[in-house]
């Protein structure tokens, strides 16, 4: 014990002269809450902004709420703002697509977590990410090409723009969400449960059931409450698929089902569309279109409220004796076995429908030529500077958005009560589910005209933080609540500090799930369009990288594929599009594999125990 | 790059834009194209200055000149469109070789729900309307109600709203019994897509040109106070013989056959 | 001794030899060699300890005796349990229903103390609530918890010590009722009186089920075993008569 | 013995006397009493037992002891540290590293051994790593797991078998060299050898460190303790004087 250590303020033992001031800890880390904090600040001020930019334009004009909420016809000619068919189609989309993409999605992330063996499990569930990644408008293409017609063909609804595709498509977008998400809980449960259930004799059924999905709740959880925030705010993809009709209310409880193979309207489809265009910046039909953006918000926060309702707070859970289930066990196995391995040939199918389609219309993509190449003029030449643009929106974004909302993520899963984490989660989901379009009009205010940035790349990757921050911030609170108690002990025992402990348990303890969060947020983020066109981007003639930050706008994949996928008339302007579509997935597959590589690292030998 | 021309508006003329900017990069002109919100949001910021081109495919109307009264709106004409009421070819097969401005407005408006009841094959219609804002939906109402405010959308099950041109092609092409307005130029090359005439009057080259077809819509480049310097340089070589080959690359028609 | 009898699946086959049978089982992390060669049998009824330095792989056997080895390691050598044959990664709930592990942590699950009590036996029996709910009383009060808990089975589980922890998980083993039991230090951290309760139960299971138990107490396993096998970090396995 | 020094903020302040007190302890759950009243002190450099059935709260106190109470159970009653009160909830790091718990349940931390040895440590000095690597070598050699995991310390922690996962733990909290080290049954998951290799290096803290042991094995308090706290079940506390 002769060992004399640099050791001041500690109080070792007698033996170790010490002089009685200073901080000798190795660090302090006292930034962490700092930095834990300003992550959820982010998210405040986000809301904040979004909220002030709604609730000014709805004073900006005499807003009838009333008939906002019971009237269905919308004809901004005759001043007249109904909103509830829109309350209904957004009600009855995302309601859609849960109830298709949670079975299938949760099953299937069964599937790849309890059920495949790890060598083929990796693969998959990399590209399920990778669907994950898949820009919006192509989903919105796909949906025109393969979901419409068959809608089409189930109901009698000639062309197929219907509520019900919009929530198929939409389900589609969601579903890899929703398994990514929830493998990575799945995976995070320690494999002593399984140990300990497994040889109590109980199937893998039951071990699923009664071992493994109480511990990955959580974390299931915050993936369904991202899928549906994604539902809530996605608009391209809706766009193309629903019909966009206004005022279509169903008329009777027995005409809810025939709604549904109808054309409709969502809140997020109507303040995507040109209106807030149309509207200008103040008066009556401005102020109803800020109103439907209030009601949005006002209605994801009460998704997710409900959504999550009994489920924080695990005393809350009343403690009920199960009964006895012993009956058709094997064939019950078997069955279940067959179910979630087949839940997973969707995504599967899926993955290969996509590819197939991406490959065989944008097969532009495969020569080098292209990715390197500037372009010239509207369709012709290469783009690289789309490339070398979004790369940079991205990596801005990336680093803004992952500091900011881990720390959101620290907060809500450490440091608030229950109660507190509810109502941080609900607004992080409430940012999360706003059209980006909102997040779009806002920055334009805010940063482009007020602060007189102009066109500028910063502007762009601002306003795409928001929608990466919730994404993270989610996947990483639901991470932190499963971390067993007995981790968060040894550790203060050991005489950590709050924020050490934030630093060397948690942060390496969620840093998978985070991981994934980013992955899934970035991905979202990279197949955004609306915002960007406000804010960052040109179609036609930025430098290839911007040298200063007002007045500096760049060239992205997603606006260009969006505008060329919209009145091109040129041929080779839709093989473009295609291409660039393309190479979006392929840069997007890139960067997913990479951070997953770094993910296996810690997940495979870096592994908790206790 | 504050000394870069700066144009923006219609996703319809950013094409053309695109490709004579392309054209002038050599010549050392900097000009950046973009589209945020489409004509009306062309308008909307070279009204307040952001922009030195708003880029357009509708007329301007007064409402735009008296919400920005300092700005002094000069439009030039790069070219023109004309916009067709599109049905599908086994509709113009059945019999419908012709439509009346009273039977548009009757398709619009939800009141004719079968083919039958304008000539054709007994098939349900199915109405695509363009969004709001549209310079293609305008130039139909215009059509239609002449100045008159258009009626509210129609309630009926058969009634959808479409967005860009390759949208509404696509499922006009996919949806039997179908009607849309279309750009004529987008329907070239589909065998399954007609342009009816209307009032006895089919888009031809000639019939727009000389104006008789009554929906034709022209494309504008919209510039606070004349043109000048490398603004000017730019819209000239639009105008120019070089220039003008661009626009029917991308489906559109020239001055020269709009005999301008 | 009496027959030990499997479960219902297996259609009451008697058995009268080894009920579990090892034969030159080796654990290999990749190519290296972390347990065995290892060879013992089992005899109906008998109780059997089995020892060895910490790290020697005695947890790992038992995983391996019921084919729940961590992914990764590989086994090899034979395993027999009533005869048939245990193929590796097969995972065969019956199997594991008749010879049942209780791992070294003890593991509660969420939920209730009647949950965890009930776990693995509301899967594999039909019974009324009254029925299984008798089975569980049984249970616990063999593993020397019903005094403790009795009167608190609806709270939450996970705010029982350890020692009730590892008591617990004993007794929703022996509420199945298993042909034979792998206990892996059932008693480690019980105080000298629950450790007592505990071995009452385990002798008493003496001729009627089969139990391999792993222990670092040499008293407890001269006070319980019929034999000892010992396996020990030098890769080497003795198995040895010990006194009754 | 030595003075034994309290951290910076009390300046140096010395105490002959307890390095731990507690008086009147009880632990409430809402409002059944848990545990306690208990009432004892740690003289410097003593080792002191605490003992007591398994449920009975000895976990629980060396929890209240360094403030690390689990969500929803309560403190009454006094706890001083180096003649300092400890404050109910005030997440005091620097009680915590002058009073050293090691919880019951072996918690190994992602990474590899060494991550896990120098977990505590690297938090609380700065020093070269070559300096720290010195002081794990020695912690792990008193913990008498060097010799198993000295030339494999970047494997990863969580390959290691129970027992020696309960001797990594003991050894991070040795590294720290703690004021008083407070061990929830440390030797529970050993064999003999290893058992005996952590009890002489507890032996050796004798007159230097304040030991707090829990241990339900009577013969070890006997041969390490100066005194026993006994805890029972009966919610009563009787500080019994015990041989040595
Ligand atoms: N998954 C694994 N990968 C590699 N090595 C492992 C793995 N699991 C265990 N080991 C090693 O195998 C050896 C045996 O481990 P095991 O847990 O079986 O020991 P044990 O005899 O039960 O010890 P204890 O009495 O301490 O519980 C140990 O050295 C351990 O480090
Ligand atoms: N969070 C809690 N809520 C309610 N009761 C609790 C809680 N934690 C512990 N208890 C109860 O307090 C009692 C004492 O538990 P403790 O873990 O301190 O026992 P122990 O003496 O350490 O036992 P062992 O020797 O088994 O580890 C037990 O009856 C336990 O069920
Ligand atoms: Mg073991
Ligand atoms: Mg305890
Ligand atoms: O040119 P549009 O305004 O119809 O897109």
């Amino acid at each position: 014990m002769g060992l004399t250590l640099e050791r001041p303020a500690r109080a070792p033992g007698p033996t170790l002269p010490r002089p009685s001031s200073g901080s000798g800890r190795g660090s302090r880390a006292r930034w962490v809450w700092g930095w834990a904090y300003s992550g959820i600040l982010s998210v405040l001020l986000t809301l904040a902004v979004l909220l002030g930019y709604l609730v000014t334009g709805t004073a900006s004009g005499s807003v009838d709420w009333a008939a906002l909420f019971t009237s269905s016809t919308w004809n901004p000619g005759a001043l007249a703002f109904g909103g509830l068919a829109m309350i209904y189609g957004s009600a009855a989309v995302c309601v859609l697509a849960l109830v298709l993409a949670v079975p299938i999605g949760w099953a299937a992330a069964v599937a790849l977590s309890e059920y495949l063996p790890p060598r083929l499990a990796k693969p998959l569930r990399l590209s399920i990410e990778l669907l994950a990644a898949v820009p919006s408008i192509v989903y919105g293409l796909i949906g025109i090409m393969v979901i419409r017609p068959f809608v089409a063909d189930l109901g009698d609804v000639p062309g197929g723009d219907s509520l019900l595709a919009a929530g198929i498509v939409l389900a589609v977008m969601i579903m890899p969400t929703i398994v990514a998400v929830s493998v990575d809980a799945l995976s995070a449960v320690p494999g002593r449960y399984r140990e300990a259930a497994y040889s109590l004799g109980l199937t893998r059924r039951e071990v699923v059931r009664s071992a493994v999905l109480p511990q990955a709740r959580s974390g299931m959880r915050a993936g369904v409450l991202l899928g549906l925030a994604r539902a809530l705010g996605e608009a391209i993809a809706v766009f193309m698929v629903i019909g966009r009709a206004d005022g279509r209310l169903p008329e009777s409880p027995g005409d809810v089902f025939s709604s549904l193979v109808r054309p409709g309207q969502t809140l997020t489809t109507k303040l995507a569309g040109p209106e807030p265009m149309l509207a200008g910046t103040s008066g009556p039909y401005f102020a109803a279109l800020c109103a439907l953006g209030v009601i949005l918000l006002a209605l994801v926060a009460v998704a997710t409220v409900w959504g999550t309702r009994g489920s924080t707070g695990r005393a809350a859970r009343a403690p009920r004796a199960r009964r006895s289930s012993a009956w058709l066990r094997t064939p019950k196995d078997r069955v279940t076995t067959v179910v979630r391995l087949g839940a997973l040939l969707l995504p599967g199918a899926l993955l290969v429908g996509m590819l197939g389609i991406l490959l065989a219309r944008g097969g532009a993509a495969l020569n080098p030529v292209f990715w390197f190449s500037p372009s010239e003029g509207a369709a012709g030449g290469g783009i690289r500077d789309q490339i070398l643009g979004t790369l940079l929106l991205l990596a801005t974004t990336a680093l803004i958005a992952l500091p900011l909302g881990y720390g959101a993520g620290i907060v809500i899963g450490t440091r608030a009560s229950a109660k507190t984490a509810r109502v941080l989660e609900t607004l992080t989901v409430a940012i999360g589910g706003t059209p980006t379009i909102l997040l779009g009009l806002a920055g334009y205010v805010l940063l482009c005209t007020t602060m007189g940035w102009g066109r500028s790349w910063l502007a762009g990757a601002v306003v795409l933080v928001p929608v990466v921050v919730p994404v993270v911030a989610l996947t990483t609170a639901g991470r932190i609540r499963s971390m067993p108690a007995e981790i968060t002990e040894a550790a203060f025992a050991l005489g950590l500090t709050g924020s050490q402990y934030v630093r060397s348990v948690v942060i390496p303890y969620t840093w998978p799930a985070t991981l994934t969060g980013l992955l899934l947020g970035l991905a979202r983020a990279a197949g955004e369009t609306a915002p960007l066109i406000f804010t960052a981007t040109v179609f036609f003639g930025a430098p290839a990288l911007p040298t200063g930050v007002v007045n500096a706008p760049v060239q992205a994949l997603p606006t260009h594929i969006f505008t060329l996928s919209q009145d091109s008339g040129a041929p080779e302007a839709i093989a473009q599009a295609w291409g660039s579509a393309l190479v979006l997935v392929l840069i997007t597959a890139g960067l997913l594999s990479l951070a997953v590589l770094l993910r296996n690292r810690f997940e495979g030998a870096r592994r908790w125990t206790m | 790059d504050s000394d870069a021309v700066q144009a923006s508006g219609s996703t319809t003329v950013a094409p053309v834009a695109s490709d004579a900017a392309e054209a002038l990069k050599t010549k050392g002109l900097n000009i950046t194209v973009a589209t945020q919100g489409g004509s009306a949001g062309g308008i909307s910021q070279l009204g307040t200055g952001q922009i030195n081109i708003a880029l357009s495919s509708k007329p301007l109307s007064e409402k735009d000149q008296k919400a920005y009264p300092d700005t002094e709106f000069v439009t030039t004409q790069i070219g023109a469109d004309a916009v067709g009421v599109i049905i599908t070819k086994e509709v113009a097969d059945g019999g419908v070789k012709g439509l009346s401005k009273a039977q548009v407005a009757g398709l619009f408006e939800g009141r004719i729900t079968n083919w039958k009841e304008v000539g054709g094959p007994d098939l349900q219609v199915f109405v695509y309307d363009k969004e709001p804002g549209r310079g293609t939906r305008e130039v139909l109402d215009k059509f239609i109600y002449g100045n008159d405010e258009p009626p509210a959308p129609p309630k009926s099950a058969s009634y959808a709203i479409v967005g860009g041109n390759l949208e509404t092609r696509n499922k006009l092409k996919s949806t039997r019994g179908s009607v849309a307005p279309l750009s004529t130029g987008f329907i070239d090359g589909h065998p399954g897509l007609v342009a009816v005439p209307l009032e006895g009057v089919a888009p031809t080259l000639d019939n727009v040109a000389s104006g008789t077809y009554p929906m034709t819509r022209p494309l504008y480049m919209i510039t606070n106070g004349r043109p000048k310097g490398t603004v000017k340089q730019y819209i000239d070589y639009i105008l120019s013989a070089e220039g003008q080959k661009l626009l029917p690359k991308h489906g559109y028609l020239t001055r020269e056959q709009m005999g301008l | 001794m009496d027959d030990v009898t499997t479960d219902a699946t297996t259609t009451g086959k008697t058995v009268d030899g080894a009920v579990i049978a090892v034969r030159d089982l080796q654990i290999l992390d990749g190519a290296k060699r972390l347990v065995g060669p290892v060879t013992f049998e089992l005899a109906a009824g008998s109780t059997t300890g089995l020892c060895g330095p910490s790290g020697a792989g005695k947890s790992t056997v038992l995983r391996a005796l019921v084919d729940l080895l961590p992914h990764g390691l590989r086994r090899q050598g034979e395993v027999e349990v009533l005869g048939r044959p245990v193929r590796h990664g097969k995972g065969d709930a019956d199997l594991r229903s008749t010879v049942v592990l209780v791992p070294q942590t003890p593991v509660v699950f969420g939920g209730s103390i009647l949950d965890n009590a009930l776990f693995g036996l509301r899967h594999l029996v039909r019974a009324s609530r009254a029925e299984l709910h008798d089975r569980v009383e049984q249970a616990l009060r063999e593993a020397g918890l019903w005094n403790e808990v009795g009167d608190r089975l609806d709270t939450p589980a996970q705010t029982l010590s350890n020692g009730q922890r590892q008591r617990l998980c004993l007794a929703r083993a022996l509420a199945l009722e298993p042909a034979a039991l792998l206990l892996d230090e059932p008693t480690s951290a019980l105080d000298e009186r629950s450790r007592d309760t505990v071995e009452e139960s385990v002798a008493a299971l003496r001729g009627g089920r089969t139990v391999l138990l792993v222990s670092h107490d040499p008293a407890q396993v001269e006070r319980l075993c019929d034999r000892t096998v010992r396996i020990d970090l030098a890769n080497t396995c003795e198995p040895s008569a010990a006194a009754v």
